[in-house]
């Protein structure tokens, strides 16, 4: 036991199996979104939007918060998220293959636009910051039916310049409801750096004007953003409020597949982010600790091949939704509640 | 039964629901201590407190979108916007958000949430709080729309929206806050959102209106009667979706028809009702399809003489239907 | 006379603005170093720089309420919503400001600004890359719309909006950016505002619509033509003004009308479009006026038998119009 | 000259003259707003909007800032402000009776609602906060079109909460425009007040989100105002970027005439904030330096009273628009550039 006085993860709370649980994840996600850009360019789907190199913070943070308890308003980068609380690989396929049996839409939405109502995954848009303000419902309703749960958000750094980041910080700030609102600061905003896109050095310290903690984490750490995260869920359960939470990442694809960043950004850039990519980081780490080696690696390596192979023939050959089934749902059809 | 005016319709029928279902709450600028800038909500506060009768931050966006997030968790919210003219703010939430929730879900997400708003002028707002907005959100499909005339129908429009699956736009005119009174059943009872009501029977000509522009139009209809013209008067009290089976039959029985609604003319509901007639009834009508509506200007001005020359009324209401009557 | 592209007639006519007055600049996200999302401002930050050619915090309502400011100075903005489906943060800045400030100064203060949206699906974008949002904005008196169909009326009406007093919502449809080709004259011109446009003459049909369904109906025409139905096909080009008297001349010189639109149908421009004349030809018409348009769904999904369902083309139009013809 | 070297308004580069002035137009927009109530009270017009208590913020400001060269886009309680820099009380009643000859809006929008191009005054509308982005965009004009102007934009606590407050400062805060954004708290948003409006202690604060200074200003204090003013003037032509000042003062007057206050706050809670009223201060300040006495206050009020009544008979007299003109300036006419 003295390894394990040692080691982060248990003074975190953290047993062997869940970081390794979390190291599975990351690079689940990672090899989903490895796929979907192979198969966005073999041209099997339309559009893939990738989110390497922001999955340690995902999966960070996922991790501090208790699935189907809590309420999760993720973005379109969050595949790691997702799938750490509950959605499969098989469900994504499903999404990026627009298919009728896709839980996120039935195949009527964009890859990326998640919503589970059984993983309190809530439905999302593509209008940016939308999600923000719903948080803070879910957060009021917490309140409201005096319910110990906390609702979670995500979005990107240019997307805490819209006016909804602004009126639902200071709407969650005055009633000090139970919200965790986190910026992924992957640098960009499509073409636009961060320096041009957002006016102060820390988006974090914008929580100054709502009267609550604003944290900048390095979002390649995983462990300390499961501690940041988790120290926000327990103040909001305590009643203190909500927490800004930065994640400071980089945005290691172009912007989606429909997007050269090389007019904008350098290859050398690019290249010297991915030398910070929490996957290998965190293998290391646990790997130092003695949880994890070559044999545990190949072999887990070999277990997200097939499923992903498994999900995408699955998505692949689902049948598409009735053309029909354009006109359904609009309104609540009889019977429904 | 009870004389109540419109407006304590409107809070009698928050507060029944508000007794009922406590996942019923409002929310919105003012509504609290103060209970609305028109007293929609005076007394709730005092009965449900701080928490069910909520005062917001300044911001729409917000008061919509942190109701849209609380509806699809599953309460009941009101959101109050204190004009309709500051609703556009909320536009994107309400539009790209509430709207689209159960549809892009593909039926799983819901968003029960109703959003009252404040129209029209004749108050001497000015510009900005004497408008009408049903023209920006009608057509949007996903969104309920209703704008009731009377007390009747203002409660039992209201708790039909607070008790629908769907986003519903309440819009309550200012100008019958007051003005407006009548006999309201005490027992509970909803007005079905979707159906219209002939508020007048008559066989000469038809008026399809909505709002405010039913009392002038009864009145002219009143006064029209003295000359022997019977005007059916048909109130389409939910704009969207419109009762298109009321619409064609009002049109049939005369076969003359005038559209009358405060909102400027252009692009107004009353283009799509029109539309509607001229695809249906085309060898029914005795009379080109007729629209008296608000000037196409940006809003109504506040200098009396300005207001008083772009609100509708009896006497200009009762020109027109005079004037499709001897067509 | 070159043949371009309609997305490299809406490039160079901002180029030949730019170049001709400094005051004209282009403000939007992405529109800078990556020429924009679609590639419409590719070149014109090399050639004007920074401060011409601006990239922008991911704002829309800060983008359309510093442009007005910029307008109200004097200069000439060009906002671009990187898609109008993201224009509606925007709505308060665009109908409570830009469409009411010479109004509401009495003529002291104006504000000259273009607004640049691409609309509409067919491009796998799903619900939120796929609208089409004329009907929000349509109906508000002070803002003028238009929407191009060809390269020619792209560049012409992009330069008369820049130029114009007034502010402008320039409606691109995102379909013909590469599919459609066309002569443009090397030489400054413009195409007025409010003019609509015959793009193809015929004796027995008349079809009014706007933006990408044009093409199909021009396909469709050429289909009929083949079996001795000679189809109008009137192009409005501008939404806002509506060019009435060119409306009428072309339902009178066939009596049968078909309004065309991939917006959906409810109170969409093809409403008014019908309205106005159920108000002013009933009786030049040989058969109802008929509408074709998207479904009144939220907006097209992005599954490929979905988005196909929903999508217009040559093939519905041209039944449609077969329908109407046989009539 | 020893006195002089003293007194703060000389150490700030004021005149004599101009300090008196400065306390005229305070005395003047007050009495203004007082008429306007009686005026209201008389049924002689159907609104007022009182900005009693805050014209000691808007006046040190005002003559911070320079006449006709920079852009001024007050909000609705800024009778001060727009006094101080070329509007008349004849302008004023004008308004209030919304007469044709009316230069802000020939009679067609509310009281309050300011513009006159002549004086750079940018016409206003009610819903609030719209003014910041467009501050922002004549500040971007005097960038690209190289102008050592500034704009300046005023609203209030509550208005500070919506979005296009935190867009506006934030474009401004990325361009390092020449803005001056201030803020009148007055610790009310028509019942709600500061605690359950604003999330922060001190809406200054909010600046640090965007990257620029915030100042919190004691609004009663006339020569604090300008001197805060004038130093945010300066930074921004040299090209420093925007400056949030925010003024705290009180709402005195109920939110306007359609307001009953007591519904929500204390007489007593009221009457303390009077003790605070910045303009007898002045007048105590004026005095002990010696520039002020009994007869020239004397004199003053007299004239003031003379010009408000003058200007009353005059607005009141004014004939009204016609009403077909309510058809005019929807787009340009014939003849307009
Ligand atoms: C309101 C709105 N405007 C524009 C867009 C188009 N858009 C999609 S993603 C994006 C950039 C988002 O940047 P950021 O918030 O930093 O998130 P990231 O993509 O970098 O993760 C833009 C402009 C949008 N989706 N919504
Ligand atoms: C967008 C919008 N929502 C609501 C209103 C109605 N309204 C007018 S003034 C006001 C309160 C403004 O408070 P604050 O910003 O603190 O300014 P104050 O009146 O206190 O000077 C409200 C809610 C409005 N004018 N605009
Ligand atoms: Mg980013
Ligand atoms: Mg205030």
């Amino acid at each position: 036991m003295v390894i394990a006085q040692l080691t982060k993860h248990r003074q975190l709370g953290l047993s062997d199996e869940q970081v390794i649980e979390m190291y599975r994840t990351m690079m689940l996600a990672r090899k989903f979104d490895e796929r979907g850009l192979i198969l966005q360019r073999a041209g099997k789907i339309n559009f893939h939007v990738s989110g390497i190199g922001q999955e340690a913070a995902q999966v960070g943070a996922a991790f501090a918060l208790e699935k189907q308890k809590d309420y999760f308003l993720p973005y379109y980068r969050d595949y790691a998220l997702v799938l750490s609380i509950g959605m499969t690989v098989k469900d994504l396929m499903l999404a990026i293959f627009a298919k009728a049996e896709d839980p996120n839409s039935g195949g009527r939405q964009m890859p990326g636009h998640f919503g589970y109502k059984k993983h309190h995954i809530v439905t999302g848009s593509s209008p940016v910051t939308t999600q923000v303000p719903h948080a803070v419902g879910f957060a009021l309703a917490a309140k409201l039916k005096k319910q110990n749960f906390v609702s979670f958000v995500t979005f990107g750094d240019g997307s805490s310049n819209q006016g909804d980041f602004h009126e639902g910080c200071n709407f969650a700030g005055v009633h000090k409801l139970p919200v965790i609102f986190m910026c992924e600061n992957n640098q960009y905003a499509i073409s636009v750096p961060y320096h041009k896109q957002v006016g102060c050095a820390r988006i974090a310290d914008r929580a100054i004007g709502y009267g609550f903690p604003g944290v900048a984490v390095d979002g390649n750490d995983v462990l300390e953003m499961y501690r940041v995260v988790k120290e926000a869920r327990e103040r909001a359960i305590r009643g203190e409020g909500p927490t800004l939470i930065e994640a400071i990442v980089y945005r290691v694809s172009p912007h989606s597949t429909s997007d050269d960043d090389m007019a904008y950004r350098t290859k050398e850039e690019v290249d010297m982010h991915i030398q910070n990519d929490g996957i290998p980081k965190f293998r290391a780490y646990l790997e130092e600790i003695g949880v994890w080696n070559e044999q545990k690696e190949a072999a887990m390596q070999q277990a997200i091949a097939q499923e992903i192979k498994e999900a995408t023939e699955y998505g692949d050959k689902a049948p598409f939704p009735t053309p029909e089934s354009t006109l359904r749902h609009v309104y609540a059809e009889e019977g429904d509640i | 039964m009870a004389m109540l005016t419109y407006l304590d319709a409107i809070r009698l029928a928050m507060k029944d629901e508000m007794e009922r279902d406590e996942n019923v709450f409002v929310l919105g600028e003012d509504v609290g201590l103060k209970g609305g800038v028109f007293g929609t909500t005076k007394g709730l506060h005092a009965q449900f407190g701080d928490d069910r009768v909520m005062d917001t931050p300044l911001a729409e966006s917000a008061i919509s979108g942190v109701a849209i997030g609380a509806a699809m968790y599953g309460m009941r919210p009101i959101a109050e916007m204190q004009y309709s003219d500051f609703m556009l703010p909320a536009t994107n939430q309400i539009i790209s958000e509430a709207a689209k929730i159960r549809y892009r879900s593909n039926n799983d997400w819901t968003c029960p949430l109703v959003v009252r708003a404040p129209i029209g002028g004749g108050v001497f707002g000015g510009l900005y709080h004497s408008q009408c907005p049903e023209s920006i959100f009608f057509g949007t499909p996903g969104l309920k729309i209703v704008v009731p005339s009377t007390p009747y129908d203002a409660k039992g429009l209201l708790i039909a929206a607070i008790r629908d699956l769907d986003p519903v736009l309440y819009f309550e005119h200012k100008k019958c806050y007051r003005m407006i009174t009548g006999e309201v059943p005490d027992e509970d009872y909803i007005v079905p959102i979707g159906k219209a009501d002939v508020k007048r029977d008559g066989t000469d000509i038809t008026v399809i209106t909505y709002g405010l522009t039913v009392h002038f139009a009864l009145q002219a209809a009143e006064e029209l009667a003295k000359d022997g013209i019977n005007a059916l008067i048909l109130d389409l009290r939910t704009l969207q979706p419109l009762d298109r089976d009321a619409i064609l039959e009002a049109v049939k029985k005369t076969g003359k028809v005038l559209i009358l609604h405060e909102d400027n003319k252009t692009g107004g509901v009353g283009a799509e009702v029109a539309a509607i007639i001229a695809e249906e009834l085309m060898y029914d009508l005795d009379a080109p399809i007729m629209r008296l509506c608000g000037y196409d200007v940006p809003a109504m001005p506040i200098s009396p003489p300005l207001e008083k020359f772009y609100m509708l009324n009896a006497e200009k209401v009762q020109e027109a239907m005079l004037q499709l009557a001897r067509y």
